[in-house]
């Protein structure tokens, strides 16, 4: 026993976070032949990572202790949700750690220590950042809870792994339009809580639009390096929310290799495919302002309501 | 086994001893070296340690007394014939006063601890007497109402309670602001007792007596319509008191004016007692068989606290305001839990309500800890810093390094972060809403996400506006010469602190004592039979009703720490050793960062102030000086207000329309004497031709 | 005890006690300050004459004394000490009225109409006499009122005691007519009080005609609220 | 023996009057007049000592009286004289130096004091109704003087009001007891008696009721008028307000206790005879409307001694309104806010003296930080006015709370809820005020000083007095207060 959850430990981990900067890789990639450009290649991330490991770390001469830990709480709290959240196999070793909502609040402690870091090194910039990133999230949070609800609502608990397990025994309440509604809401939700177009631009340093890039503009080398996998790793998880949480389809039930490589087939597949959505909507949309974003997020939010009002009604 | 019996009272008695002596030898002191004790005597250090020494053994009595009471379940009672025409009184501390007890003393033992250090600025410049003597009767008093078990004692202690507490307020009376405040409070405060005054008369008025006994053996049998007055009395009595809004107005004013230590052991445990009255007479006196609308207005009166008491902590730069306002958001946290354990009793749905009710008082505990916090610190940077205002702070961090890192642990708690307290009573308190939907019923079915969505944004903006008050205080560099010169606290100072923040830890990580002493307690109170509602499970908390929702705070501090870990070790190992260099802050290409060029906390609010603009109003004003020349000019001032609602449009019309009014029946009195003598012809003809 | 005509005795005394009412009126209608004093007099005398057929006709023999010291007191003391603090401080007239004249005695009329109602009521006791003098009640109710009316109509100070002392006299004619008058002692400790009540006032009138160099006490409008 | 404690207890003022008539060295008159306070107060401890087993005494001839409930209100009357006799002397002497009032003053001001309190005593010791209006009438001639003691404008006018509208009431109730006499005359046996107490009461319940219904509307205007109940009480803030402040609170703590006092006696006896609610009733509705219409007169005040009359006609309500519930609990409560108020006035009006004299204006507006520059009266007068407006620990409190419980008892839930509003909105004015006189910092050059230490003592011990009132009712005051409850029960 003890060995399966090792087991389970090292891979959900090494899939998740190894998996992440190519699936950054290929939303770019995507993009770039979108722009009908070539585009880096797909493995371009995990080049990049390597050579900021080899980087020096320049650290400003203002920055407290808080600047040399944020890195790797960011980082370790990513880590921790991919261990919480279901991503080939079901129930996952370790559900009893946390539930849904221990993953939102985590992302919110990376965010917590990620904004005071911008606030750390005195740069006009990182307060920026710090401000925008916060006030956003505090807008996300309330519609991605609501959202999340109605999943939970469906399953009677919180337990990521017993939502996945109660939506695969029905499959038919997948297609039913509260769920979907609640989808729908998520995606918006998770568009925003990863920093992408139309809320932010992961590409971009300028500083009238930039948003998560502000706060790390201080960082350099491994440190920047830890920030953008995790970042990378966030994405990945959001990927796998909307994958397990809403279809989980093919996933595996026990610790047999071949339900596993069916699993890991399976969750490959509907993330890459939500990627290229990602992708999709970011090629096709145009960064909105900043203060037009609440109405973005007020859309998600009653996306999530209506799917709750749904399902009251519908009664799914 | 331990001899309860013999422990708790002689508990109580030091307690209550070592407040009533703290409060008293001071006293004594003060009149008989009246010239020794002023300001700057050489008798003030004394008083002072005396008094807050006094405190300190007070508050680890009481720990051990709410301990005992917790943990053996046996309830302390005494009683005794003040004078017979009141009749008899009594004290009782049940597992609900201890729980409450338990949290003013672990803030109280910080508090006073804190005191011995901080108080020490008042030295020169204040009555220490004064302050001692205040502090330890305002604490006394606080027991007073926990463990009263008799309405006239519980309303004496209560008034205590306000009375002192307006003291302290108006302590710095000089101030303006400090005068404000202690009016608006005081008046506040006495208009609800005036409610909690009607409400304990009729609940009185079938009961027969005024024995907290007797309100429990009737309390259920009041007709429904009696019933909800009482309730609407009790939300409204404790409500001014816990600071919920509309009727918060002198909350944000009085806790800032007060000294710190007081500050804590206000925002942190004093508006508590307001929840305790609250949850004594819903659950004990009234319950468990309510109404659904009582719990659909609590929980309205929650969301409404918890929402706009963060959106205006996040308009605040008084760093101490900005803490008294989210105490107004914590209140409405801890009313969300009360208020569905309301709604799910009312659909007989007890087990669940034990679920919600659980969570409530768990962030009572919480908030009183971390709270208090935060409120040390804050004094600590005061006292350091000399300002309240964080738009003159900055770089703390490296100044007073212990403060900054406890500081950092509260706002951590307090914005309800994994894997400190805040987060655990927030997670409880989801869990409650989320079961709580499948409640056959539209207005829960519309209340409840509802609730839940904007406890998210709640707890959200909570951690936007710790960013801001952490950030702008303490990193970055100071931003005025008070900041630059700040160094840090005393020991007590740091210890006190210090103790908080390992139980802000200790509770987030091991909520296992706690929940298994709440659940029998919840229980209790809502008069359902079976415990385990909430399951501990390895260190684990576990819902079993929710299909086994769990949380394992103490697996998941360790996963943190040991993810965490290993990229630490790579890189410090592999990577950093060599190759870390200093450099400035990257100043746009200027020559030196410069503490102006830092983002402010005006500026860091802004968007969400334009957000949320409809709720805060806000209007700013620039003036540009034209001196020497409209070319350069030298100062910019940029002014921002924020509007309160309640203030213009519900107390000022008020308060308006009482002035008019008075004023119109004051003509009555018109100087003229003819007309007093028609007032005799008048009254006596009216007499005469009515009252024969 | 010389023996009386009843019948005599309290037709006078109804005679009396109207003319008593009629001096009320009478100051209610006129303007003078030295007319008030003077109809305050002729008042207090009839008062004393009726004090004294209540002794002659009903053998009261207490009264006596207290008949005496009406007349001796109200209708000579009183009035000479008010016609020297009017000699002395110059003021003739009421001038401004908060109501007029007519108003004022129809006001008054309607005052003895309530009075007489509730005189009549007390008189239901079921141990009171129909005596004349029992008849009286309503009058010295009315005179009562009509003293308060008095007061708060006239703006000047030592009409304000004319009402006061109206007042004193309709209560003084009650006592005479439903108890045949307090016991002795009672009655003169009565007159005593009245008697300083009046001098403190005339000390009064005096300060503020020194004061406010004006006796209308219109100015003593200063404390309000 | 009992007829040497009356004797005692009319016949010191009386000697303290004539003594303070002859003599004209200061020294004299304040060693006169602190131990006639003294020594009378100390007959009253003796008299209570006497009743307090429930019994009454009389003077041989039966022309003095006294029960449980007058002795309990000599007790405070003569408390109240004795403390405003020790304070007077510093505050006189204070005043003479400051130039404000010559020797002749300061000898009418002692003689007079002596002859009030004479003249109270008279009300409470007369078995006697006709003396009992006699005695209240003297009270108003007494202090006519007094309130016009300092001679200005503002003096004088309120001194003519007073005595003006006080005549006039007291008139009235002179007519009803006239009334109740004639009720009394053909019952009572011997007509020499039909006028005391002791033997009305023995026939109260064979008086004529709709005559003493009647006599009973004279009465309440009448003494209503004295003890300043609404719309009766316009006079009580100028004389109030002007009087010498030791005399304000002579007033406030003794004489509205008389006229309450002369109040209850025809209440019981009413209610005896006339039964039902008809006395209760209105003794609510006045009790009610004093203490509404003294409401928005203490909210917008600029004269602190203004609004301490206006509370003393707010708190005569609350007494009138308690006996109204007419309960023994009710009866307890009353009187025992009897004494809570008379306690907390003069707290508040002798430090209110101490203010003035420091600050030379009676305006509120001129006042502020009164804490910094007469830091133990400025304690004094904040901590007053909580123990005034109702707070714990102070006994006003602990008798409010008696008389709300008695009112529901009674099921008068909404007069109650009324009463509560009243109170907690009175608090409100005072506090306002108040706070802004004691805190910040003085806005003018203070002239005067600190009052001195005897008058701070005695203002101290009061304020002790309340405290332990609020906290622990003695046995002994508790048996008083039982038995002048069972007094008014009739």
């Amino acid at each position: 026993m003890a060995t399966i959850i090792l087991l389970s430990f090292l891979f959900q981990i090494i899939l998740v976070i190894a998996l992440a900067p190519l699936v950054t890789g290929i939303i770019r990639k995507t993009k770039a032949r979108f722009q009908h450009r070539r585009g880096a290649t797909v493995l371009q991330p995990y080049y990049d990572l390597v050579k900021l490991m080899r980087k020096d770390v320049v650290v400003s001469s203002v920055a407290s202790w808080l600047f040399h830990c944020t890195p790797f709480v960011v980082f370790s709290s990513m880590v921790v949700i991919s261990l919480l959240v279901p991503t080939v196999v079901t129930p996952v070793p370790l559900h009893w750690v946390g539930d849904i909502i221990a993953v939102i609040y985590l992302f919110a402690l990376g965010r917590f220590f990620m904004a005071l870091v911008g606030l750390d090194t005195a740069s006009a910039f990182g307060g920026l950042g710090s401000s925008r990133e916060m006030s956003i999230a505090s807008i996300v949070e309330p519609a991605m809870m609501l959202a999340i609800f109605t999943a939970a609502v469906t399953a009677g608990s919180t337990d990521l792994s017993v939502i996945v397990d109660r939506l695969s025994t029905t499959p038919a309440s997948m297609l039913n339009p509260s769920h979907l509604l609640a989808f729908a809401g998520l995606f918006v939700v998770s568009l925003a809580e990863t920093g992408r177009i139309p809320v932010d631009n992961p590409a971009t340093h300028l500083e009238l639009t930039m948003i998560h890039e502000a706060m790390i503009l201080e960082y350099s080398g491994p440190y920047l390096a830890l920030i953008e996998w995790a970042s990378q790793v966030k994405l990945v998880i959001f990927l796998a929310l909307m994958a397990n949480m809403f279809f989980p389809l093919g996933m595996a039930t026990t610790w047999s290799p071949s339900a596993l490589a069916v699993g890991a087939g399976a969750f490959l597949l509907k993330v890459i495919g939500l990627a290229l959505i990602v992708a999709l909507v970011e090629s096709t949309n145009a960064k909105l302002r900043l203060f037009r974003v609440p109405e973005l997020l007020v859309v998600a939010f009653i996306l999530s309501l209506l799917s709750l009002i749904l399902y009251f009604i519908v009664g799914a | 086994m331990v001899d309860w019996e013999a422990f708790q009272p002689a508990a109580l008695t030091v307690m209550l001893g070592g407040y009533a002596l703290g409060g008293v030898v001071p006293a004594i002191l003060g009149i008989l070296w009246r010239n020794r004790t002023k300001p700057g005597g050489s008798l003030t250090g004394a008083v002072k340690n005396i008094g807050f020494g006094l405190a300190l053994a007070a508050a680890l009595a009481g720990c051990l007394l709410s301990l005992s009471i917790l943990i053996s379940g046996t309830p302390l009672h005494m009683e005794f014939l003040p004078t017979a025409h009141v009749g008899m009184m009594g004290f009782h501390a049940d597992t609900l006063s201890a729980l409450f007890i338990g949290a003013i003393s672990l803030l109280g033992a910080a508090a006073a601890c804190f005191s011995l250090g901080y108080a020490a600025e008042f030295l020169l410049r204040r009555s220490m007497v004064l302050l001692v003597v205040l502090y330890n009767f305002f604490v006394l008093s606080m027991i007073g109402v926990l463990i009263a078990d008799h309405a006239l004692l519980f309303l004496f202690f209560w008034e205590c309670m306000s009375l002192t507490t307006y003291f302290l307020i108006t302590f710095e009376h000089e101030e303006h602001a400090a005068r404000r405040a202690g009016f608006l409070y005081i008046v506040m405060t006495h208009i609800g007792t005036a409610f909690l005054l009607v409400m304990f008369l009729l609940l009185y008025s079938t009961a027969g007596s005024f024995a907290f006994e007797a309100f429990r053996m009737e309390g259920a049998r009041l007709p429904a319509s009696t019933q909800s007055v009482v309730f609407l009395c009790a939300t409204i009595g404790f409500g001014i008191k816990a600071g919920i809004i509309p009727f918060h107005i002198w909350l944000p004013e009085a806790h800032p004016a007060a000294p710190s230590n007081v500050s804590a052991m206000m925002s942190g445990v004093m508006i508590k007692t307001g929840i305790y009255g609250m949850v004594r007479v819903f659950f004990d006196f009234l319950g468990p068989v309510i109404p659904g609308w009582w719990g659909v207005l609590i929980l309205t009166i929650a969301v409404t606290s918890s929402v706009l008491g963060v959106l205006y902590a996040l308009m605040e730069h008084d760093l101490k305001r900005l803490l008294a306002f989210h105490s107004i958001e914590n209140i409405g946290i801890i009313l969300m839990g009360v208020g569905a354990a309301l709604l799910f009793a009312s659909w007989g749905n007890r087990p669940l309500a034990v679920i919600a009710l659980i969570a409530g008082l768990y962030h009572v505990l919480n908030h009183a800890i971390f709270k208090g916090l935060l409120f040390l610190g804050a004094g600590s940077v005061l006292h350091a810093a000399h300002t309240r205002n964080i738009e003159d702070l900055g770089g703390l961090i490296k100044r007073m390094p212990w403060t900054a890192f406890f500081f950092l642990i509260g706002a951590i708690a307090i914005s309800g972060l994994p894997p400190l307290n805040g987060f655990i009573s927030e997670w409880l308190t989801f869990q409650a809403l989320l079961l709580g939907f499948h409640i056959p019923d539209l207005t829960v079915k519309i209340v409840i996400p509802l609730t839940v969505a904007l406890l998210a944004l709640t707890g959200a903006l909570a951690a936007a506006c710790f960013v801001k008050a952490f950030g702008i205080t303490f990193l970055g560099l100071p931003r005025s010469g008070h900041a630059d010169r700040a160094g840090e606290s005393s020991f007590t100072m740091l210890a006190a602190m210090g103790f908080l923040a390992l139980l802000c830890i200790f509770l987030g990580i091991a909520p296992g004592p706690i929940v298994s002493v709440l659940n029998p307690l919840a229980s209790s109170l809502l008069e359902e039979a079976s415990t385990g509602q909430i399951v501990m499970h390895a260190g684990t908390v576990l819902i079993p009703r929710s299909a086994s929702a769990s949380i394992s705070p103490a697996a998941l501090t360790g996963l943190l720490v040991v993810i965490a870990a290993i990229p630490l070790a790579g890189i410090s190992i592999f990577v950093l050793k060599s190759r870390s260099r200093i450099a400035p802050t990257w100043a746009c290409g200027l020559e030196r960062i410069d503490p102006r060029m830092q983002y402010t906390a005006t500026g860091f609010s802004k968007p969400l102030r334009i957000i949320f603009s409809d709720i805060f109003r806000a209007t700013h004003e620039v003036g540009i000086s034209e001196e020497p020349s409209p070319y350069f000019r030298p100062t910019i001032t940029y002014e921002l207000k924020t509007e309160s609602v309640f203030l213009k449009y519900l107390y000022e019309p008020v308060f308006r329309s009482i002035v008019s009014a008075a004023r119109i029946i004051r003509r009555i009195q018109t100087g003229r004497i003819q007309t007093y003598l028609a007032y005799i012809f008048v009254t006596l003809i009216l007499l005469l031709l009515f009252a024969r | 005890m010389i023996p009386v005509h009843l019948p005599l005795v309290e037709l006078l005394i109804d005679i009396f006690a109207a003319s008593i009412l009629v001096t009320a009126f009478l100051i209610v209608s006129s303007r003078s300050l030295v007319f008030y004093i003077r109809l305050f007099a002729l008042q207090s005398l009839l008062l004393g004459m009726v004090a004294l057929l209540v002794v002659i006709g009903y053998g009261e023999t207490h009264i006596l004394i207290a008949a005496i010291l009406t007349i001796a007191i109200k209708a000579i003391a009183i009035p000479v000490v008010l016609t020297r603090v009017i000699e002395r401080i110059h003021v003739q007239k009421e001038i401004r009225f908060r109501m007029s004249i007519t108003a004022s005695l129809m006001f008054c009329g309607g005052i003895v109409i309530l009075a007489d109602s509730v005189a009549q009521s007390i008189l239901r006791s079921p141990h009171a006499e129909a005596s004349a003098v029992t008849r009286v009640l309503s009058v010295s109710i009315a005179m009562m009122l009509i003293g308060l009316f008095i007061m708060m109509t006239r703006q000047k100070a030592l009409t304000q005691i004319i009402g006061l002392l109206t007042m004193e006299n309709g209560v003084f004619l009650s006592g005479l007519s439903i108890t045949y008058g307090m016991p002795l002692i009672v009655e003169v400790g009565i007159f005593f009080d009245i008697l300083v009540a009046v001098l403190i006032l005339g000390v009064f009138v005096f300060r503020i005609n020194k004061t406010f160099e004006s006796i209308s006490i219109d100015s003593l409008r200063s404390l309000r609220h | 023996m009992s007829t040497i404690i009356l004797g005692l207890l009319l016949g010191l003022p009386v000697a303290g009057t004539l003594l303070c008539a002859v003599l004209h060295q200061r020294r004299i008159l304040e060693t006169v007049t602190v131990s006639v306070g003294g020594l009378t107060f100390l007959s009253a401890l003796w008299l209570v000592a006497e009743v307090m087993q429930g019994t009454t005494i009389s003077s041989s001839e039966g022309w003095l009286y006294a029960d449980a409930l007058s002795a309990y209100i000599i007790i405070i009357i003569s408390g109240s004289a004795l403390v405003v006799a020790l304070y007077s002397t510093g505050y006189l002497r204070r005043q003479i130096r400051d130039g404000k009032v010559s020797d002749r003053q300061l000898w009418l001001y002692y003689l007079l004091l002596n002859a009030f309190l004479c003249t109270m005593m008279v009300v409470l010791l007369s078995n006697n109704l006709g003396f009992l209006w006699i005695g209240s009438e003297a009270t108003t001639l007494a202090t006519a003087f007094l309130v016009a003691f300092y001679e200005r404008e503002r003096s004088i006018e309120a001194a003519w009001k007073y005595v003006i509208i006080c005549s006039v009431g007291i008139g009235f109730a002179l007519f009803g007891i006239i009334l109740t006499y004639y009720s009394a005359l053909h019952v009572v046996p011997g007509s020499g008696n039909a006028l005391n107490w002791s033997s009305l009461m023995l026939v109260a319940k064979d008086l004529d009721p709709a005559v003493l219904k009647l006599a009973f509307i004279f009465i309440l205007v009448g003494f209503g008028t004295k003890a300043g109940l609404a719309p009766l009480h316009t006079w009580k803030p100028d004389a109030y307000g002007e009087a010498p402040t030791p005399i304000s609170a002579l007033m406030a703590a003794g004489l509205v206790n008389v006229a309450l006092y002369s109040l209850m006696r025809f209440y019981v006896l009413v209610n005896t005879a006339v039964g039902g609610t008809y006395a209760p009733t209105l003794f609510m509705v006045f009790g009610l409307v004093s203490m509404g219409i003294a409401l928005p007169f203490i909210l917008l005040q600029k004269d602190f001694k203004r609004m301490l009359a206006y509370s003393s006609v707010e708190h005569v309500g609350i007494i009138v309104f308690a006996i109204g519930i007419g309960t023994p609990l009710a009866y307890f409560g009353a009187l025992l806010h009897l004494l809570n108020n008379a306690l907390a006035k003069m707290v508040l009006f002798l430090t209110a003296g101490n203010v003035r004299l420091a600050y030379g204006s009676r305006l509120m507006r001129r006042v502020t930080g009164a804490i910094k520059v007469i830091p133990v009266s400025a304690s004094f007068l904040i901590v007053g006015v909580f123990a005034l407006t109702g707070w714990p620990p102070f006994g006003v409190f602990i008798s409010e709370f008696t008389i709300v419980t008695a009112g529901i008892d009674r099921g008068y839930v909404v007069p109650v809820i009324f009463f509560i509003a009243i109170i907690a909105a009175v608090f409100v004015g005072f506090i306002y005020y108040t706070s802004r006189m004691v805190f910040g910092e003085p806005n003018v050059p203070v002239t005067g000083g600190e009052a001195e230490p005897l008058a701070l003592w005695v203002l101290g011990l009061l304020l002790a007095a309340l405290l332990l009132l609020g906290v622990y009712l003695p046995p002994p005051l508790e048996q008083v207060i039982e038995n002048a409850a069972r007094v008014l029960k009739g």
